[in-house]
């Protein structure tokens, strides 16, 4: 409550997890979601490391033959932020391997489409007719998509 | 004792050096996992025979606690422990070639993570283990290579990154609030935790492990994967991955957050589920869609349990869940080329005769019918709802009878069609293959084993619920390590 | 001091507004970087240095490498507005 | 009907979590767990940099996870993208990009190892020099989108990296310790050669992490080269 800087920082870390999660729920696009999932992480990333925080505290690192120089900041979540940080580049470079699979598979990235599409196959797979629809599904949908995405890759 | 920590690190270890043994020579890249989970079986044994007292804490890397992380050995975290290698030998994946190894990776890495929610004691190690379970699930809920399985895969991952984030940010509250990650360290400190931020702070951990515990508003994904990916994948996944999950939210609810706000929450998020859940099975068109649905409303089950207090909901969880954990992958294995359309199984019995039976034999206890195994589980649980006495539980406990109807109508529904006359000129499908069948007689003989044995089974389960749902032995196993050295 | 912070802190938010906003997904790519740039900065403020250069070498840059040969290989590696020819795919 | 339901759980997780923060004391944390790492952790383990202390020490299953989630995530992006595709176009980029990059190979090797080999006594450790290696056997991709990376050697370099860091950890456990528990000697506090085994688990790390990233980088980099022709 009392100080101002604090209070920016908190609203910082804050702002950025729910732009960041408002941006997952709410895009309709497969590749910004995983933008927002990268600035929902920082986000919490942040908000972890101002757990730890001290005024007029040192960062928690010795030097050679000196005791420390007066109080420490908490090393706990800056380690667990590290750990953090390599998780969440793993999930997103996962993530963007299947973006480029779903891309490959249907052409396109809209959300809603991709939706579509995946509960077309999925009736399809199953031999049930689509929910709301009166055809039946003539079976599993190739894997190249109707409209190849070839022209789109290259420039 | 300390060689439990090897559920964990075997596991991972031939996880790692597994491509390379498969290159080195064939036979033996297709006998690292299974024989590295035969060991493992063989090391949670030892531990369950050498465990002295009701709980064993034990210091990772010889770093007391609070300060280092520990894992803690109970009979509830040594049943689930143990649950884990078999179930994951049981649905192994036995696939040769480049990919088959990949598989067989991620499948090792998935129980090992197992194996860590089961016996972690600190919040953000289960984190960390939380995340290995979802990041092997993601690759291995794309294992039919379909696009479907892709975009499922994809927006499965979406939703559990989202829990994730949500789930840190809980751990940097209490993290706030407490400044220790200490699952015991957190129990003696409950004062700090009793507060409007302490619930947050639970509600946010709930949320985040909810996803994989197919927990009412984080579920969507259930029934995509279950449909995109392979059969024993969902098992994996339905049988195995959201239990653990549900362990982790139980430990913190019994040794943590001990605020009565956060058991109505559970309440009420399990209410929502089981009705959701089993209307949506009961309306479903293929059989993979409507064991999906059927599970979250089984899971819902498990959660209401585990929201009555005392031993009686811990008794009551854990009869649900293990029964869940043998029921639903076997019928995820019935369903291996029965998983299409539920009009096209009309006649499949004749075909396929020990499959049309053992699917009766399964669904005949998921709805409860005396004397199988699954009927006490629904009895602990509806006396247990009953027990509690206010009127939110008591209407619970009507959810429960009311979802036990639904969830007959469908089952015997689909039972009926498996026995019917096939239609004039339509072929019923193939029988599953013996590997899908021999595992599903497995499991139903270990059902049947449960109907015999159900006295001194219930009577271990009580024993069992008795320590965990008291956090004192919980906190008494860490101060012992302290204080001994 | 102040000042500095809520600098930082508004530059971090509108570019994560930003991300969400950008139509051309280069740019928005660029925005994430932005984010993850000045939260490495308030890292070392906040007096951990190995977090700091964790979020440098991997928020920063790798993170924005893998989204960047992402881009490049769906094809959206454009510095044009896209809006027009996403009309047109749809 | 979605958008709104969203909508209003977004804005109910920015009160809750204002609401939350308002009340919280900035820079005055009750660092239970932090104060003993303090005063503990340059004995028990002997490393100065405290982060790393925690990170191998304290906390070394938690890194052990995380190598493991990035084995995962390698593993599962391997599986998603498939095979390789092999055919490519053997165009060179130009001099300049050339020439930089045999100039910076050596030299990010180099700054990735020292990174990984101080990380006990500076800020830095086997995760950002592991990145630092890998990017250093990307770069030479970007030069030359003709040559390929040769997966098998990163898979023998992750595989017996990640096995090393499970077997000092065995080790441990077999010398009647518990798993992952450093030993070998502690040193002279702050010198390169201190904190017992923490220095050859961060190798190992920095060695697992680089040979992951740079499969990574590769596999999604790989149409890369068809774009220049």
């Amino acid at each position: 409550m009392s100080d101002p800087i604090g209070q920016v920082l908190f609203a910082g870390a804050i702002g950025l997890v729910v732009i960041g999660i408002g941006g997952i729920v709410l895009s309709r696009h497969l590749f910004r979601m995983v933008l927002a999932l990268v600035i929902a992480e920082a986000g919490a990333n942040l908000l972890l490391v101002l757990a730890g925080f001290r005024w007029d505290a040192f960062a928690p690192i010795l030097t050679q033959g000196v005791a420390a120089p007066g109080p420490m900041v908490d090393p706990v979540p800056q380690a667990m932020v590290l750990t953090a940080i390599v998780i969440g580049v793993g999930v997103q470079a996962l993530a963007l391997s299947l973006v480029i699979k779903v891309w490959e598979c249907y052409g396109t990235l809209d959300l809603a489409e991709v939706r579509e599409r995946l509960e077309a196959d999925l009736a399809g797979q199953a031999g049930v007719p689509l929910p709301g629809s009166t055809e039946r599904p003539a079976g599993e949908r190739p894997l190249p998509p109707a409209t190849a995405p070839a022209g789109e890759v290259r420039q | 004792m300390s060689s439990i920590t090897l559920m964990v690190a075997l596991p991972l270890l031939a996880a790692f050096v597994l491509p390379l043994a498969a290159r080195v020579a064939r036979p033996l890249g297709w006998l690292v996992g299974p024989a590295t989970l035969v060991a493992t079986i063989w090391v949670g044994l030892e531990a369950w025979r050498a465990l002295e007292g009701p709980a064993v804490t034990i210091a990772l890397g010889g770093f007391l606690p609070p300060l280092g992380i520990v894992f803690h050995v109970d009979e509830l975290a040594l049943v689930f422990a143990l649950a884990v290698p078999v179930a994951t030998l049981l649905l192994w994946p036995w696939d040769d070639g480049e990919e088959g190894v990949r598989r067989q990776s991620l499948t090792l890495l998935l129980a090992a993570s197992c194996a860590g929610l089961a016996l972690s004691g600190d919040l953000f190690n289960i984190y960390v283990f939380y995340e290995l379970a979802a990041v092997a699930s993601y690759g291995l809920a794309t294992d039919r290579r379909t696009a479907a399985g892709f975009a499922a895969a994809f927006r499965y991952l979406m939703l559990s990154a989202l829990g994730s984030v949500v789930a840190l940010v809980g751990v940097a509250l209490v993290y706030f609030l407490t400044g220790t990650l200490n699952l015991a360290h957190l129990a003696t400190l409950q004062d700090e935790l009793s507060n409007p931020i302490g619930l947050a702070a639970f509600l946010f951990l709930l949320i985040g492990f909810g996803v994989k515990a197919e927990m009412f508003p984080v579920n969507a994904w259930v029934p995509e994967v279950y449909a995109a990916a392979s059969r024993r994948v969902s098992a994996l996944l339905a049988g195995l991955v959201s239990k653990l999950a549900v362990l982790v939210l139980v430990r913190m609810l019994l040794v943590v957050f001990e605020q009565p706000e956060a058991r109505v929450a559970l309440l009420v998020l399990g209410t929502v589920g089981v009705l959701t859940g089993e209307f949506a099975a009961w309306r479903a068109k293929d059989m993979a869609r409507m064991l999906a649905w059927s599970s979250i409303g089984q899971l819902g089950l498990v959660l209401m349990a585990f929201s009555i207090s005392g031993t009686a909901g811990v008794a009551a969880g854990l009869a649900v869940a293990l029964h869940h954990l043998v029921v639903k992958p076997a019928l995820f294995l019935l369903a291996e080329r029965w998983g299409g359309a539920i009009e096209a199984l009309k006649g499949a019995g004749r075909r396929s005769p020990l499959g049309a039976a053992l699917f009766v034999l399964f669904a005949l206890s998921l709805v409860g019918i005396p004397p199988l195994p699954g009927f006490w589980a629904k009895y602990l649980l509806l006396g247990g709802l009953a027990g509690e006495g206010t009127s939110l539980y008591l209407a619970g406990a009507l959810v429960v009878l009311v979802a036990t109807v639904v969830e007959a109508n469908y089952l015997f529904r689909t039972a009926a069609l498996l026995y019917a006359r096939p239609e004039a000129g339509t072929q019923p499908p193939a029988a599953n293959s013996p590997l899908a069948l021999g595992t599903a007689t497995l499991l139903g003989a270990v059902l049947v084993a449960g109907v015999v044995w159900v006295v001194p089974l219930g009577a271990g389960i009580e024993r069992i619920a008795a320590v965990a749902a008291d956090p004192v032995p919980y906190v008494a196993s860490a101060l012992a390590l302290v204080q001994g050295g | 001091m102040l000042w500095l912070v809520i600098g930082l802190v508004v530059l971090m938010l509108a570019a994560a507004v930003a991300v969400l906003m950008l139509d051309n997904f280069l740019a928005a790519t660029a925005a994430a970087s932005v984010v993850s740039l000045g939260v490495a900065l308030i890292f070392v403020w906040l007096r951990a240095p190995d977090v700091a250069m964790t979020e440098a070498a991997v928020g920063a840059g790798l993170s924005s490498l893998i989204l960047a040969l992402a881009l490049r290989r769906l094809g959206l590696w454009r510095l044009d507005n896209p809006r027009q020819e996403a009309r047109d795919d749809a | 009907m979605r958008n709104l339901a969203s909508l209003l759980f977004i804005v109910g997780l920015a009160f809750l979590l204002l609401l939350v923060t308002g009340v919280f004391e900035f820079g005055n944390p009750p660092m239970r767990v932090g104060q003993g790492i303090q005063q503990v952790g340059p004995q028990e383990v002997g490393a100065a940099n405290l982060v790393t202390a925690v990170v191998l020490g304290y906390r070394g299953i938690d890194t052990l996870g995380e190598l493991s989630i990035l084995f995962a995530a390698a593993t599962a992006g391997g599986f998603v993208l498939g095979r390789h595709r092999l055919a490519r176009s053997g165009a060179e980029a130009g001099f300049v990009l050339r020439t930089g990059a045999d100039l910076l190979f050596p030299l990010l090797l180099v700054v990735g190892l020292y990174i990984v080999l101080h990380g006990h006594l500076t800020p830095g450790g086997g995760f950002q020099g592991g990145v630092i290696i890998a990017t250093a056997f990307f770069v030479p991709l970007l030069a030359r989108p003709g040559a390929a990376l040769d997966h098998r050697w990163l898979a023998l370099v992750e595989g017996l990296a990640g096995a090393a860091f499970i077997a000092i950890g065995l080790l441990a456990l077999y010398r009647g310790g518990e798993f992952l528990q450093p030993f070998l000697e502690k040193g002279d506090f702050g010198s390169l050669v201190s904190a017992g085994t923490l220095p050859l688990l961060y190798l190992a790390v920095g060695l697992k992490v680089g040979a992951e990233l740079a499969g990574l980088l590769a596999r999604l980099a790989e149409p890369a080269g068809e774009e220049a022709a």
